[in-house]
């Protein structure tokens, strides 16, 4: 006879699911309306994802405070875990949707827009984030993964092109795979010690003195595979630029930033026991992969005709810089991480942002594609303000002081030379040196060369509307000034990071 | 002779890598998807399997975690795949190469 | 006194500044006016400080202001007149004097008259500088001031390719010279702690002697390009391309002897250090004979005096050399004024013959022009050191000093230096004034020189008769700052033996030169006779093809491997380098962009081939891991 | 506002550009002339202000900025910063003044003063990151001058121009990490202040390693041979403006990066790497001074020359005492004035037969008297004669290594010699001769615009070389506190020898008479 199940309520500590909770439920609402009166305006959805986005990120905030009271807190048989790196990273991640949603009010109509089902799918995505992040049970991780990956193929098809269909074809199957390999490599890890939950398998290969290296190691290659898929490490990587290429900008630009920093704060959970208990190999096979990563990434971008490629390549060879943060493994490194990556939010969304507002309807013949750097040619001339902005972020990404990734990029490299990387920390600099070369490209596209087309610079703001500017104006002065918020950051990303153990 | 917690565990592992040849070789989409249930289906062996062995419960229901996913992953693999095929009228992999460098 | 000091430094500068006033525009008289008065206010001003000097005993030193002081090092625009610079302040500014009232007359014509006494009246001013200073830096500006005066009047008729040529010879040539001056300023300066002459001489003698060997020769190094000595002598007759006036001031009187004066200053230096002082001798006494040599055969009238003044620095090399200080200064004094006078004589030729320098050309002018042939008459006398004329005093007593102080190969070879010297100097004259008038063949109709030009060269004139009487006065002064040796040969009848001897070698050469030059068959050379094409008037008429040389294996060479630099090692080396890094990663990206095909397969095969290679390398070293005792065996009998 | 001069200073003329945008199109030269102006008049300001017996810094400020991480906004002069600051503003007020007819004169004065800001902010910062930042930032105005407004190849000579400095400079950031790293471990607390970092004593292997690191940055900006090739594309494309304020200033920065960071932090590493570093200047004096003999192109003439001045600066700096140093300050400056003039120059002939080409000229001495004055004034700068400016640094930098090597000294005493010969040769080249090509005949003199940057250049030039006492004393007070922080760090026995310790100065001069023997 089985004795009763009795659990109370506090001990599951429900508060803990509420920030998961809030976008499931505004997804619902979503649907919900448009079951009532379908054909609404995109503007309605728009507004209403927001709202749900701010509750969340208030939400949030209010976990944030008592986790700088409590410390960590655990929650719904111990599945839920919120500690500093979920409170960080879902902020980032509400954070940055919140700098999306908006960019769906654009002047020409997408199609994808005009259906709830889009802003549904894409709360439905933020909550699977939100789960992924918030959790060490590896079934939970994976659940939220294919929730917030399952919609992501939906939303990049409903851009509704040739390219979009392909893309989101190539990015499922690639997802399918990664899929199997995480869960194949959960299972090595299952059986070998008996638990799903990363603080579990630590304590009991610790305990075993890491008997099993050999079968160890499987494991953790096929879950670093799945991880690298997500994280597009080479040669994990392929399907990045397709993916970007095919979505619409904006989207591509979310792309970049969102789901990667749910998988690295799940690889950073996973792979920072493993690399403190010395397991050598991890740290030979990470550092090349962060070397390669970033480097052969950056050799890519450096021959694309297209911008929006071009960036697809850059955001790789970004993240593969930002894995040597989980190579390097320090509290100072893992806040690196999380400063580099809100900076960069602001930088690569504002980026794409500005690719999205010079978005036509259809291609022009002198273009071969729809962000050709031939498009940017002589911007200066027709549209200075844009232009000024545009090569702003690019400096940014290239790291130029004092843009905003400049203090990001600075602080991993210390936090490499710190960690007694020193190579890494000098590969890392020539790596920016090597993207200044693509980002200057475009500069010299906009500032220096003649205009192909003279038309009063319309083509770069095809696409404008007052809330797209002010989300290429939020990411302009993030980008600039970011400097002024840089110790608070800091300070605050710090002792989140530190209190969490990391 | 007994079968034992290996005998699962090679099996699967068998699975999974006809799963990855398939995943390699084929070059029609349906049958890409086919390829990759197999690929999921083949660790659920596994963690029944283990699973029983510990008498822990978790290893079945990660099984069923992955029977729901690999289900609604079928939804929306179907759904792009009909998609494609109503534009293309094929659902040949070397085909869809627009996007390439 | 000060007053007189800064009046005589100061005042050809105001008068240069006074002339590039009028430098753009059109030829004005009061351009040359002002800065000839001026500079006659300057040898006012510097004899009355001579007389000073030489009344009382008493030295000038003042420091005007700081120019350079950081660290240990300390430098003043500080001007000392003492027995030695008032000297050569006094020849300096008389000669230009002349000079330049001269070329009132001379340069009457030329369209750059204003710009001319600019530069003219810059160069006296940079020349005081470099008598005047108390330091070494201070000399060394004087030293570069003077260089680039002698460039811009060298290349003053800046439209003949020649010109500038030479000018940028004479500047580069005596730029590698001022280098090893510089090397000497900063021995001087690591080892004594201070610039200063006073200071820096009193230190001098507690050094090692290989440091003062080492100061000795750089200093001389310097000494060597300003002096034009070999084997940087080539650009002094090159230098002739510039104004005659220029030629009579600068590269005779002035500029060119500022070396012996450094040596002569530089004289508690060289007092420690005999033997780079022979051979400073030595070297001075080949270059009296290397000049003198060239000047016999050369058929460019201006070339001849400036190979011949090259001779007599060797001479004033040769006595300071031997430490003979005052000799060589008294030498260089009375050079000055013969050879001033023997070039604007030149010049007045030059004018009469339209610029005609080739002596057989000329021939008997004695006729139209009596002033100037009077006046290079006796500047030759003069330069041949004949009793009672300058050139008597201060030369043989050069032969005295190398033959007192035993260097008897020196003494021969001035003895004979000398015969030639008498012998050239007299060819030109022969050539020049006597004989047949074989201008008439070119149509050429001279003409004497302007009266106030001739005037103005009559204290020349005087000074070239007189100013060996001052012998012992001059001694006295200068006495007091350097050594005082009187070079006596001891035996009566030695002495008498020797001047007559000399006195009679030069008037035999005179007289040959005279029997040779001014017979009815001298014809303009067409280099058809014998002579002609002997070896020895080739090796001379091309001055034993040092410039050949020069122009062939240095500079030919230098441009070449600038050439190469430029094209192979800058662009194709150092530049192709960087390009070629750059490169290697935009065609890595080229190359390897085919891994992004496009196709779904391919993309799925890399990602299972990227696990596949993980795996791999998990079993190996999962494998490694746990037979790591055995391995670790295996190695060890490996011996790793 | 004398406690903040420095920050106006440094944020005035980019508040200004910024209004700039504002300004219509025919009044922005007005605009540009009065905003440098007033620049250049704080600059003037603060020389007055500056109290030059002080040998440390003044008008320090301090902002916090990333205290947490040991940043701060730090900026104040000495006497090694002072003037270069001076001239800085300067060539950007006589820059803009003179500038000629140019398209999209707004962009290019918008772009003129925001560069100004950034020169400003490296000579001025005392915090590394701070420097570091400006050191970057600096790039950009001339990445979009050069490429905006240059030759036929702009885009490679610019994008070359940044990546080789971008490059450089990350290597350097390396090394500040790294030594905020070691301050760090040393003392518990994070700082980029350089005044911290002077306080710390390396061991010599690490302080070779690190100087390694921060010489790859400053070398590539010198820019040193072989890091040179940037140089002659950038200022063969740059429109004059950009060649004028690139050679004197930016190229500056990297000198004064020597002396600021170099020598300070790494004594004994200075010491290590004193003969390589000579010998490289060396290279650098003879060999690109033979390869400017052997170029056609006039303001490639010029461009090579900087690179051969810029050999003795280096010497200069590296002969690690006080009059050295000074020297190359020194020089640094009359390099700036100088070869400023010159590219002016260039510019002058450029605008008026749009060629550069030597050959195309020759005889212009005729037509251009007042041109070939101020060319020749120049020109004898540059060889260096006395009492012109350049003389003073070249001879207090020859000087100085003297005491650490005569025969390296002797090598690029050569100096004089072969930068006479492609000067002059230049010069006789453009000037001397008859007039062959028929375009030059008729050529104007320089005009009024022109006179007014290149007559200031010439009073300057003959100003400080009969009277450098007012820059070379203030300069000398400050070296004198870094050459004895130097004696005074120095750990190994060499770098103690090798730097004078100016501590016990009469002592000194007598032990170095008594080490002579």
């Amino acid at each position: 006879m089985l004795s009763s199940v009795n659990v109370s309520i506090e001990s599951l500590n429900l508060m803990t699911l509420v920030p998961m909770l809030i976008p499931i439920i505004g997804a619902l609402l979503i649907l919900v309306i448009d079951l009532f009166k379908s054909e609404q305006d995109r503007s309605l959805y728009v507004m209403l994802s927001l709202l749900v986005l701010g509750v969340d990120f208030a939400s949030l905030m209010d976990s944030a405070g008592v986790f700088s009271k409590n410390g960590t807190v655990t929650g719904v048989f111990d599945v839920m875990l919120i500690d500093g790196l979920a409170i960080l990273s879902q902020f980032i991640i509400v954070g940055a949707s919140m700098l999306f949603i908006p960019l769906a009010l654009t002047h020409k109509r997408f199609h994808e827009f005009s259906y709830p089902e889009f802003f549904a799918l894409f709360l439905f995505m933020i909550g699977g984030f939100q789960f992924m992040v918030a959790t060490d049970n590896l079934i939970l991780v994976f659940v939220g993964l294919e929730t917030a990956s399952l919609a992501l193929y939906t939303l990049i098809a409903m851009h509704n092109r040739d390219k979009s269909f392909e893309a989101a074809v190539k990015y499922f199957t690639m997802g399918a795979l990664a899929a199997g390999f995480f869960s194949f490599g959960s299972m090595i890890f299952y059986a070998l010690t008996g638990s799903v939950e990363i603080s579990q398998i630590a304590t009991v290969l610790s305990a075993n003195n890491y008997a099993d290296i050999g079968f160890v190691l499987i494991g953790v290659v096929f879950l670093l595979a799945s991880f690298g898929f997500k994280l597009s490490m080479v040669p994990f990587h392929t399907w990045t630029p397709d993916v970007y290429e095919g979505s619409s900008a904006a989207l591509a630009g979310y792309m970049s930033i969102v789901p990667k920093i749910a998988a690295f704060v799940v690889a950073m959970r996973f792979f920072e026991f493993l690399i403190h208990s010395g397991v050598v190999w991890l740290e030979v096979i990470l550092y090349m992969g962060v070397v390669v990563t970033m480097t052969m990434a950056n050799i890519w971008a450096l021959v694309q005709t297209d911008v929006k490629r071009m960036l697809a390549y850059s955001s790789i060879s970004h993240a593969g810089f930002v894995m040597a943060a989980i190579l390097i493994g320090t509290t100072q490194s893992n806040s690196a991480l999380f400063l580099y990556w809100i900076l960069f939010s602001f930088t690569n969304l504002g980026s794409f942002s500005m690719l999205w507002i010079s978005r036509q309807k259809n291609l022009p013949v002198h273009q071969q594609s729809d962000h050709s750097y031939n498009k940017f040619a002589g911007m200066i001339k027709t549209a200075p303000v844009a232009a000024t902005i545009m090569a702003l972020f690019m400096l940014s990404l290239a790291g130029l002081p004092p843009f905003g990734l400049f203090w990001g990029k600075m602080y991993m490299i210390s936090s490499a030379v710190t960690g007694g990387y020193t190579v890494l920390a000098l590969i890392m600099a020539l790596n920016s040196a090597i993207a200044g070369y693509y980002y200057l490209k475009l500069i010299v596209y906009m500032f220096m060369r003649d205009p192909i087309v003279e038309d009063g610079g319309h083509i770069y703001s095809a696409n404008a509307t007052l809330p797209l500017k002010t989300i290429i104006g939020i990411a302009a002065i993030g980008t600039i000034f970011a400097f002024l918020a840089i110790n608070k950051l800091l300070e605050f990303v710090t002792a989140f990071v530190y209190n969490s153990g990391y | 002779m007994e079968i034992g917690l290996n005998h699962y565990l090679v099996l699967s592992t068998i699975l999974f890598a006809i799963g990855l040849v398939g995943v390699m070789r084929r070059k029609n989409l349906l049958m890409l998807f086919f390829a990759t249930e197999i690929l999921l289906n083949s660790v659920n062996i596994s963690f029944a399997a283990i699973s029983h062995y510990y008498g822990d419960l978790t290893g079945q229901m990660f099984a069923f975690f992955v029977i729901a996913i690999a289900a609604s992953e079928v939804a929306v693999g179907l759904g792009l795949l009909i998609v494609w095929h109503k534009k293309h009228n094929n659902i040949d992999l070397d085909n869809m190469s627009t996007m390439r460098g | 006194m000060e007053l007189f000091l800064y009046t005589a430094l100061f005042s050809p500068l105001v008068g240069s500044l006074f002339a590039a006033l009028f430098g753009a525009s059109p030829k004005t008289k009061i351009a040359g006016i002002v800065p000839s008065a001026l500079l006659g206010v300057s040898f006012l001003s510097s004899l009355v400080l001579l007389v000073l000097v030489m009344g009382t005993g008493l030295t000038l030193h003042v420091e005007m202001m700081t120019w350079m002081a950081t660290g240990d090092l300390y430098i003043p625009f500080g001007f000392v007149v003492d027995q030695v610079s008032v000297t050569m302040m006094i020849v300096v500014t008389l000669v230009s004097t002349v000079v330049h009232v001269y070329a009132i007359g001379y340069m009457d014509h030329d369209k750059g008259f204003n710009r001319f006494f600019s530069y003219l009246s810059a160069f006296v001013f940079s020349m005081m500088i470099l008598v005047m200073s108390d330091n070494f830096a201070g000399l060394f500006i004087g030293w570069e001031g003077v260089g680039l005066c002698s460039w811009l009047l060298i290349g003053f008729w800046y439209h003949k390719e020649s010109a500038s040529w030479a000018a940028n010879e004479a500047f580069i040539m005596n730029r590698i010279a001022d280098l090893g001056m510089l090397i000497g300023i900063f021995l001087v300066y690591w080892n004594t702690g201070t610039l200063q002459y006073k200071e820096a001489f009193a230190v001098m003698p507690s050094l090692d002697n290989a440091i003062l060997t080492w100061m000795g020769i750089f200093l001389f190094i310097g000494a060597m390009g300003k002096s034009a000595q070999f084997p940087l002598h080539t650009w002094l007759a090159d230098a002739m391309e510039g104004p005659t006036p220029v030629s009579a001031l600068i590269h005779a009187a002035t500029m060119v002897t500022a070396g012996v004066y450094l040596v002569v200053r530089a004289n508690p230096l060289y007092n420690l250090i005999p033997h780079v002082g022979l051979f400073i001798a030595s070297l001075g006494a080949f270059v009296a004979l290397f000049a003198a040599s060239m000047a016999l055969v050369n058929r460019d009238m201006k070339r001849v005096i400036a190979y011949s003044t090259l001779s007599q620095l060797g001479y004033m090399f040769a006595a300071a050399g031997l430490g003979a200080y005052w000799v060589a200064l008294f030498h260089l004094m009375a050079h000055a004024f013969f050879k001033a006078l023997l070039f604007l004589g030149a010049g007045n030729v030059m004018h009469a013959m339209h610029d005609e320098l080739d002596p057989f050309k000329m021939g008997g002018l004695s006729k139209v022009m009596k002033g100037t042939f009077l006046m290079m008459t006796i500047a030759s006398v003069a330069l041949a050191g004949i009793f009672p004329l300058a050139g008597f005093f201060s030369k043989d007593l050069i032969l005295e000093v190398a033959f007192v102080e035993h260097h008897y190969i020196i003494y021969s070879v001035l003895l004979f230096t000398a015969a030639l010297t008498a012998f050239y100097s007299f060819r030109l004259v022969a050539l020049i004034f006597h004989g047949e008038e074989r201008y008439k063949l070119f149509g050429i109709h001279p003409h004497e020189a302007y009266k106030f030009m001739l005037v103005a060269m009559s204290p020349l004139l005087l000074l070239a008769i007189i100013a060996g009487a001052f012998k012992m006065s001059y001694f006295e002064m200068v006495s007091k700052l350097l050594p005082a040796t009187e070079y006596h040969v001891h035996s009566a009848a030695t002495y008498w033996i020797m001047t007559i001897g000399t006195q009679l070698l030069v008037i035999l050469a005179i007289a040959y030169a005279y029997k040779k030059y001014t017979s009815r068959d001298i014809a303009v050379p067409d280099g058809t006779s014998k002579m002609e094409n002997s070896f020895a008037y080739k090796l001379l008429i091309n001055q034993y093809y040092i410039p050949y040389f020069y122009q062939e294996y240095i500079v030919k060479a230098y441009r070449e491997l600038s050439e190469v630099f430029w094209t192979k090692i800058d662009q194709k080396v150092v530049d192709a380098t960087v390009d070629g890094i750059a490169n290697v990663f935009y065609q890595t990206g080229e190359r390897t962009r085919v891994m992004q095909s496009g196709n779904l397969s391919t993309m799925l095969k890399w990602m299972v081939a990227g696990t596949v290679a993980l795996l791999s390398l998990a079993v190996v070293f999962g494998l490694a891991a746990r037979y790591s005792g055995e391995i670790r065996v295996f190695l060890s009998g490996l011996g790793v | 506002m004398l406690d903040h001069i420095l920050s106006i200073l440094i944020f005035f003329p980019a508040l200004a550009a910024m209004l700039g945008f504002v300004v219509h199109k025919d009044s922005m030269r007005s605009y540009g002339v009065a905003v440098a102006t007033i620049e250049f008049a704080l600059s003037l300001w603060l020389w007055f202000a500056f109290d030059s017996t002080i040998s440390g810094m003044q008008f320090m400020e301090q902002i916090a900025l990333v205290p947490t991480f040991g940043i701060n906004y730090i900026v104040g002069v000495d006497g090694i910063s002072l003037f270069i600051i001076i001239l800085a503003s300067f060539f950007t007020m006589i820059g803009i003044a003179s500038l000629g007819e140019t398209k999209d004169v707004k962009n290019m004065i918008i772009t003129l003063l925001f560069l100004q800001m950034t020169m400003a902010g490296v000579f001025a910062a005392l915090d590394a990151i701070v420097f570091y930042l400006f050191w970057e930032l600096s790039l950009v105005p001339m990445l979009y001058i050069i490429g905006a407004w240059g030759g036929p190849l702009r885009i490679y000579a610019s994008v070359k121009f940044f990546l080789y400095t971008f490059a450089g400079s990350l290597v350097m950031l390396v090394g500040m990490l790294f030594m905020a790293y070691f301050y760090f471990q040393a003392t518990g607390q994070w700082s980029f202040a350089i005044l911290d970092w002077y306080r710390l004593i390396l061991p010599e292997s690490f302080q070779l390693w690190l100087f390694v690191a921060f010489f790859l940055g400053f070398a590539i900006k010198v820019p040193m041979f072989p890091f040179h090739t940037w140089l002659p594309y950038a200022h063969g494309q740059a429109p004059t403006i950009g060649s004028v304020i690139l050679a004197a200033i930016l190229l500056k920065m990297g000198t004064y990066a020597f002396i600021r960071f170099s020598l300070p932090l790494f004594p004994d590493a200075s010491v290590y790497f004193m003969y390589p570093i000579a010998v490289l200047a060396i290279i650098m004096i003879i060999y690109t001074a033979m390869v400017a003999y052997a170029q056609k192109d006039i303001k490639q003439v010029v461009a090579y020359s900087s690179v051969s001045h810029m050999g003795v600066i280096i010497l200069g700096t590296f002969a690690l005492n006080v009059e050295g140093i000074s020297g190359s300050i020194f020089l640094m400056i009359a390099h700036g004035v100088v070869s400023g003039a010159l590219f002016f120059l260039v510019g002058v002939i450029y605008d008026r037969r749009h060629t550069k080409y030597m050959s195309e000229f020759g005889g212009l001495a005729h037509v251009m008297p007042r041109y070939a004055t101020i060319f020749g004034l120049m020109m004898m700068a540059s060889v260096g004669l006395p009492l012109t400016i350049n003389f003073v640094g070249e001879f207090l930098s020859l000087l100085g290594f003297y005491k650490q090597s005569h025969v390296l000294t002797l090598l690029a005493g050569t100096a004089i010699i072969v930068g006479a010969i492609y000067m002059l040769s230049a010069y006789k080249k453009m000037f001397f001769g008859v007039i062959t090509k028929d375009e030059n005949r008729n050529l104007p003199d320089v005009n009024k615009r022109e006179l007014l940057a290149l007559i200031p250049l010439a009073i300057i030039t003959v100003w400080l070389g009969i009277y450098p006492k007012p820059v070379l004393g203030t300069i000398d007070t400050s070296v004198e506190a870094v050459v004895s922080l130097m004696h005074e760090k120095a750990i190994s026995k060499e770098a103690k020898s090798r730097i004078p310790n100016i501590a016990n100065e009469t002592d000194m001069t007598k032990n170095s008479v008594e080490e002579a023997h």
